[in-house]
């Protein structure tokens, strides 16, 4: 590095090159602020938004009651969006998370209904994303087809197949096994604070990715199929492995989507549910900061982006927006926040 | 109590039914209080997005939820939350499990009174086509309705009924154009709203199939327009629908819940009138001014 | 001389916090050749950018072409100035022909549509010049490293300037194409262009250059004349102290029992791909480093990529440790202990937005994972940490992502990638490409230590001197096949001569 | 498939460099062999579909007034796709088109309503369309937004914008000029031979476009910058201008196709006209083989694309397909079409 001119006169190729002394270490601050400034990412966005919901809504947002309303809606999408974050870390996309989950909610509220079987409904949901988010990653990973190309198939197929699980009506059941999990809260203190349910499975979603994705070997070579997919192969990794398992994350966190879903509404509908959530699922992991084009991201910026989708939503009806208008506003706010984004990075960079 | 705060959740904006709707429910309560805050919001016929939004309005602090339920015993649960904060919910449209009341449309009836038009005009004999769509509770009544009349006319042959014209022109055109080149004879098609007939007349038109009789459900403004319109001759009749008075019925009834009055019956069915092309120069549509 | 055709005084560069140059000034003649040069990260490239109009410098910089003030702004600002560049990471479109690409940016157009008959011939003739084998049509996707460079340089030629950088450019080239090249660029100084030339290759300086400046650490070390040029000099201006042995060979197989005890560690027989590898078998034993040389195009890189699985071989077969192994992929390779350095270190080598740190780890992690999967990040970071210091790499720390490296350092990660592994079985493509001289001999010192401690060491290269520098055994390719080998004994060095005579087909031998 | 995946380059036709001499000859015939299969692409597809359906409909396909039918309906889509195909071939993408295509088409029908601009309605639709894309192409250019952000947000915000400009109503009239580029044909032999003005639209655009991107330096700059954006840069081509002018050509034909569609109906509506137009857009473009990296890809195969989405569409309907299994069958054809062109160019490539 450039930096340690004062050793260049006497260094000799074999010196440790970290420059010893102030200027390194300074750099490396330096480098710190900058990283953290990353990884923070829209935190900022998230919270002017939230000071500004709050003071324009004459103080009805930060209630107890709204933040829990705001982070259960956010749970379905911050699951999905985790299982997006897999897999656009290796440069693919999932469209077919919405068409998953629907269908695993139609599979799970039918097991429901058996009244042996019921209890089992929970991983009956969990296991047909899994079964569809591998064939996903089979056809991806094992002929080469395009991840756009392929889950835009299933996104269609699956729904069809959705469709035909509930002969095209919705299922109901307002008795379903585990409903707390849709609608409960997990009380810490009681009458003081509890979380919704949803939202504790949500944040484990993102625990256990952030573990996989930063802290085991299988999370490295993740990172490094995105980052240069020859590369990798030609490092050994397994290539195909790690895209069946991204795209068989993505199923199933989709799976778990649908049952959170299910048993929030104690009902499914083929056509209905999970409409274009890929959408949104997206949203959150490019708010995220994470990159299309693979190798670059995290899951904590993940779950800021599905809050601030989320934030919006709930702001915007509770000032009273119209319906129209939120459209225009969600789009600016969204097409603004990654530019605000870009500038803070550059600013930071500059600095 | 006084009605200060009102929050709407319609199918989709986008449909000048809901727009009629929201218009009606508006007039209603301003009537009751001129300074009342009215959010509406679609929900896109998503389930979830709609139990969202009733969250949203409990959040909000609302003391009226008008709702046309996406599904009608889904919905259910939420309506429950929202009551237990203290809300009244009034479903319109569509009828919803729980609901304080729903005032709907007789869509049974509609589609039996639009079939029934088409059994008289073929004279109980001829070929016809259930043109379907979203597989809403609505259209569901609607083809009910129609497969009740069609079915006590043994003459009437259904050639198809499992086709979705997305409930919009676009739709309805291209799966007519589907139909239109499947069946060499056709003699009547209904539709389940106006939309999907005006896109079949176009496509039968464009085809230059003539003789075949187009029904609908609605009464919406472009129906009037085609029903006056001499070159869409076959499309010849229309359900009609009155979402304004339907949503003010609706909200006269919430505020009386509200104050304490019980309804006798929780549904309220408005009868559907046919609309064709002989009566249609005094029918009052969705777009005329009603707030008299 | 005459007065200077450019002059840079004063001229900075940073890259936010980073100082990749400082104050650096340089004077350049028409009718010149001009060396640079400089350890890895010196800050060679980015001065050349600069000038090129790649990036801006820093304020307080001032660049003079015939003695007036210019300010380079944008690469079309550097063309208007008259100067083509060759830049060293290549810089083609590989979806356009060769044609297309050598006219970018000044496409030949007639009544609005492009004349593409017009910009076809227009390449000819410099294509023959350069000597090249393939047609303005081709798609730049389907040439070879060695043929991209070629095109880069017909593009440089093809924009007729008066200053022409080249940043590398033999570093894809074959022994008989840099020689044309060499001809081409006497002939272009003997027109009156003033020529940059930055190489990392003693021998060309010598041969070509008729000043070298010399860049340490982002700063200006000084300017030799014709006249002073040597390679003492020059090295130490470079890394500031003296490289005495630069070839290093202390190891020798005849002295190494496991060598001696018969069978290969690695044999290939009768491999061939079907395409460009035909029916090819090699050997190389224990504590021996075994060279393989050839033209570009010889097929050395497909040869590798067969043995290690990278490619599917339609026939043939490896052995290791006298058994037969099945390779179907790397990663097979690496457990077999067969360990590959890509020679397209960009494409196909580092993961550039990764942490150097997971670079050099990137290999061992499973083996060295705690409860079958965690990582154990003390000892990946002791690890890096290592390398860093064993081999001389410079960056800030290990945390930094490999892509802001230079060059060289980048093929120091890479490298120490694979020494972390261990490997029985070792095989280096182009190892020391874009490698300064201080890092060369570093290089060559641990090829020397691994096969002084029993490691097979296979060595693609094109620098012929190195091959000959540090191998027991040189095997030559030829279209494909195994032309021969040649084996270094006491009283016959390795000669050169020989080695072109087997890669070129002039003569016969065996080995 | 994976395990001799680390064949080193990234290039998908890793042809062999030209050898001098007689195989110097052979190979540049291989090459154009292999390029003439890859231009003609998914027709193989398209005609199995073709000669299927028709089959299957008991021979309604093949007929003069289907085959009309079958192009009118690609017609949009076709358009759209043309300007996607220019998009995509950055290295982009446009999400906006559907979006785009309601609010022309919303500003068209109100224009034309007014007696003495009505004749207008038609430039009025496409401008609007060219404006929105400007913009798109304005943020991602200059600010160096993602792509997929900014149209994602435009997606939301211009629908807003599109139901804004009719009041959330549906606009109709009847009495729209030019309406027979929506429902009439260019008789080209009377009685015998007549083509859809839609489909001359679009078939007029693919030429236009097919000359831009062929026979134009714009053309190889825009290959160029989907091919190494930083090789262009360097090359001096003003990437910026090249993008802003995809993103306006994709705005301008989604208003031709917003027009094209108000011509077709006489009507539009805000909020349900050209929902998710840009998935078949996308579709159409890569099953016609244009890379989603750029740089990589052709005009004709969008039009074989579009055909054949059109032909699925109305073939599934011709032999009665109920609408529930038309979902599976679709996302399960477009899957098998990629993987048969994906296999049938590894054939070719072998020989
Ligand atoms: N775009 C960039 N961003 C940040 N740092 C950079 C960038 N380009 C170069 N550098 C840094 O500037 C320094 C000089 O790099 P440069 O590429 O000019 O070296 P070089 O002398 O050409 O080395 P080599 O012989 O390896 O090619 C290095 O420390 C490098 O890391
Ligand atoms: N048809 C091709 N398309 C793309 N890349 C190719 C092609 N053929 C060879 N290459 C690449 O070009 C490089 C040169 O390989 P090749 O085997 O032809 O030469 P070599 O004998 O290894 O010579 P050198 O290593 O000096 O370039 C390798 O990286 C190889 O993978
Ligand atoms: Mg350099
Ligand atoms: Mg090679």
């Amino acid at each position: 590095m450039p930096e340690n001119g004062a050793s260049a006169n006497t260094a000799p190729a074999k010196a440790v090159p970290v420059a010893p002394g102030l200027a390194a270490a300074q750099e490396t601050k330096r480098q710190r602020t900058r990283m953290i400034i990353r990884a923070v990412g829209m935190l900022p966005v998230l919270l002017l938004l939230c000071i500004g919901f709050h003071v324009l809504s004459d103080g009805r947002f930060f209630t107890g009651q709204n933040i829990g309303i705001v982070v259960q809606q956010s749970a379905v999408n911050t699951v999905l969006a985790a299982g997006m974050t897999f897999v656009i870390l290796t440069g693919g996309i999932d469209l077919s998370v919405g068409s998953i989950l629907a269908a695993a909610a139609m599979a799970g509220l039918i097991i429901s209904k058996f009244p042996d079987l019921g209890a089992l409904w929970l991983p009956a949901a969990v296991l047909t994303g899994t079964v569809f988010g591998i064939l996903n990653g089979g056809l991806i990973a094992l002929l080469r087809l395009p991840p756009f190309i392929v889950t835009l198939g299933s996104l269609t197929a699956v729904r069809g197949a959705a469709r035909l699980l509930g002969a095209d009506t919705t299922v109901f059941n307002p008795s379903i096994p585990y409903a707390f999990i849709g609608n409960g809260a997990l009380t810490l203190i009681p009458g003081v604070l509890s979380i919704p349910w949803l939202w504790v499975i949500a944040l484990l979603v993102i625990l256990v990715s952030w573990l996989v994705l930063k802290r085991t070997v299988l999370g490295v070579h993740i990172y490094a199929v995105g980052g240069n997919e020859s590369a990798a192969r030609l490092a050994g990794i397994k290539v195909w492995a790690v895209l069946i398992f991204v795209y068989g994350v993505s199923g199933l966190l989709a799976g778990l989507g649908g049952a959170m879903q299910a048993a929030r509404l104690y009902a499914a509908n083929g056509l209905q549910l999970g409409q274009s959530y890929e959408l949104d699922a997206i949203t959150a992991v490019i708010l995220g900061g994470t990159s299309f084009v693979g190798g670059i991201g995290s899951i904590w910026g993940t779950l800021v982006g599905a809050l601030i989708i989320a934030v919006l939503s709930n702001g915007l009806i509770l000032i009273g927006v119209s319906d129209v208008w939120q459209y225009v506003i969600k789009g600016l706010v969204i097409i603004g926040a990654v530019a605000l984004d870009r500038y803070r990075l550059q600013g930071s960079a500059r600095t | 109590k006084e009605l200060k705060s009102i929050g709407i959740s319609l199918g989709s904006l986008g449909n000048p039914f809901f727009v009629a709707l929201s218009k009606g429910a508006e007039f209603e309560a301003k009537k009751t209080n001129p300074n009342v805050k009215i959010t509406t919001v679609g929900f896109e016929y998503d389930l979830g997005k709609q139990v969202t939004q009733i969250d949203n309005f409990i959040a909000a602090g609302v003391d009226l939820i008008l709702l046309n339920p996406g599904d009608p015993k889904a919905i259910g649960p939420a309506i429950k939350k929202a009551q237990a904060a203290g809300i009244v919910v009034v479903a319109v449209d569509t009828a919803a499990e729980g609901a304080d009341a729903t005032v709907t449309t007789n869509n049974v009836q509609a589609g039996e009174i639009s079939c029934q038009y088409i059994v008289d005009k073929l004279g109980g004999k001829g070929d016809v086509i259930i043109e379907n769509g979203p597989q809403v509770s609505a259209v569901i009544d609607r083809v009910v309705g129609c497969k009740n009349v069609l079915g006590k006319n043994p003459g009437i042959k259904v050639l198809s009924s499992d086709q979705d014209g997305k409930g919009s022109r676009e739709g309805g055109l291209t799966v007519a154009q589907g139909y239109l080149t499947r069946f060499a004879k056709i003699d009547a098609i209904f539709a389940i709203n106006d939309p999907q007939a005006i896109g079949t007349d176009l496509a039968a038109r464009q085809q230059q199939r003539t003789g075949i009789v187009i029904t609908a459900v609605d009464g919406a403004p472009d129906i009037e327009a085609a029903l006056k319109d001499p070159q869409a001759t076959q499309i010849q009749a229309s359900a009609s629908q009155d979402p304004f008075f339907m949503a003010r019925r609706a909200v006269q009834v919430g505020v009386s819940i509200l104050n304490g009055q019980k309804p006798a019956s929780t549904v309220e069915l408005l009868p559907s009138k046919l609309v064709t092309r002989d009566n249609v120069g005094e029918y009052k549509g969705w777009t005329s001014d009603r707030s008299q | 001389m005459s007065e200077p055709i450019l002059e840079m005084r004063r001229v900075s560069k940073s890259f936010f916090s980073i100082k990749a140059l400082r104050d650096v000034d340089l004077t350049v003649y028409a009718g010149e050749i001009h060396a640079l040069m400089g350890e890895n990260g010196a800050g060679k490239s980015t001065l050349m950018k600069i000038l090129s109009g790649a990036y801006r410098p820093d304020p307080g910089s001032e660049i003079r072409i015939d003695g007036q003030p210019v300010q380079i702004s944008g690469p079309l600002g550097g063309r208007a100035a008259g100067i083509a560049i060759i830049y060293q990471e290549l810089s083609l479109a590989p979806n356009l022909s060769v044609a297309e690409n050598i006219y970018l940016g000044r496409e030949v157009s007639r009544g609005g549509l492009l004349a593409r008959e017009a910009m076809q011939a227009g390449v000819g003739p410099i294509l023959a010049r350069l000597g090249a084998d393939f047609t303005p049509q081709t798609q730049v996707a389907n040439l070879s490293m060695g043929q991209r460079q070629l095109v880069e340089i017909a593009r440089a030629l093809h924009a007729r300037s008066r200053i022409l950088i080249m940043d590398e450019p033999t570093t894809a080239l074959s022994a008989g194409e840099s020689e044309r090249l060499f001809a081409l660029i006497r002939q272009l100084r003997a027109e009156g262009l003033a020529i940059i030339y930055i190489s990392h290759r003693m021998d060309e300086v010598y041969a070509l250059g008729d000043r070298v400046t010399v860049l340490r650490d982002g700063t200006l070390v000084g300017s030799l004349d014709k006249a002073d040029i040597r390679a003492d000099t020059i090295v130490r201006m470079m890394v500031g102290r003296d490289v005495s042995s630069f070839y290093k060979k202390e190891h020798d197989p005849r002295n190494d029992p496991n060598a001696r005890s018969g069978a290969p560690v690695l044999a290939a027989v009768d491999i061939a791909d079907g395409r460009r590898v035909k029916g090819c078998s090699l050997t190389v034993h224990a504590g021996e480093v075994v060279g393989l040389a050839g033209l570009v195009g010889a097929g050395r890189t497909e040869l590798a990529h067969l043995i290690i699985g990278a490619a599917p071989m339609i026939s043939g077969h490896v052995e290791i440790d006298g058994r037969a192994a099945s390779i179907r992929t790397p990663g097979e390779a690496l457990d077999a202990g067969i360990a590959y350095l890509t020679e397209d270190r960009k494409a196909l080598g580092l993961f550039l937005d990764m942490s150097c740190l997971d670079n050099i780890n990137l290999a061992v992690l499973g083996r060295d994972a705690k409860f079958g999967g965690i990582l154990d990040r003390d000892k990946a970071r002791d690890r890096a940490k290592r390398a860093f210091a064993g081999l001389g790499i410079r960056a800030a720390n290990v945390g930094v992502p490999a892509g802001g490296l230079s060059g060289g350092n980048q093929q120091k990660v890479l490298l120490s990638r694979l020494l972390a592994i261990g490997p029985k079985i070792l095989i280096l493509d182009e190892p020391t490409r874009g490698v300064d001289v201080g890092a060369k001999s570093e290089i060559y010192s641990i090829i020397d230590n691994l096969a002084k401690s029993g490691t097979a060491v296979l060595v693609i290269s094109s620098d012929l001197p190195e091959i000959i520098g540090i191998c027991d055994r040189v095997i030559v390719m030829r279209a494909g096949h195994i032309a021969g080998q040649i084996r270094r004994d006491a009283t016959s060095p390795l000669s050169q001569e020989e080695i072109m005579a087997l890669a070129t087909g002039t003569e016969q031998l065996d080995a």
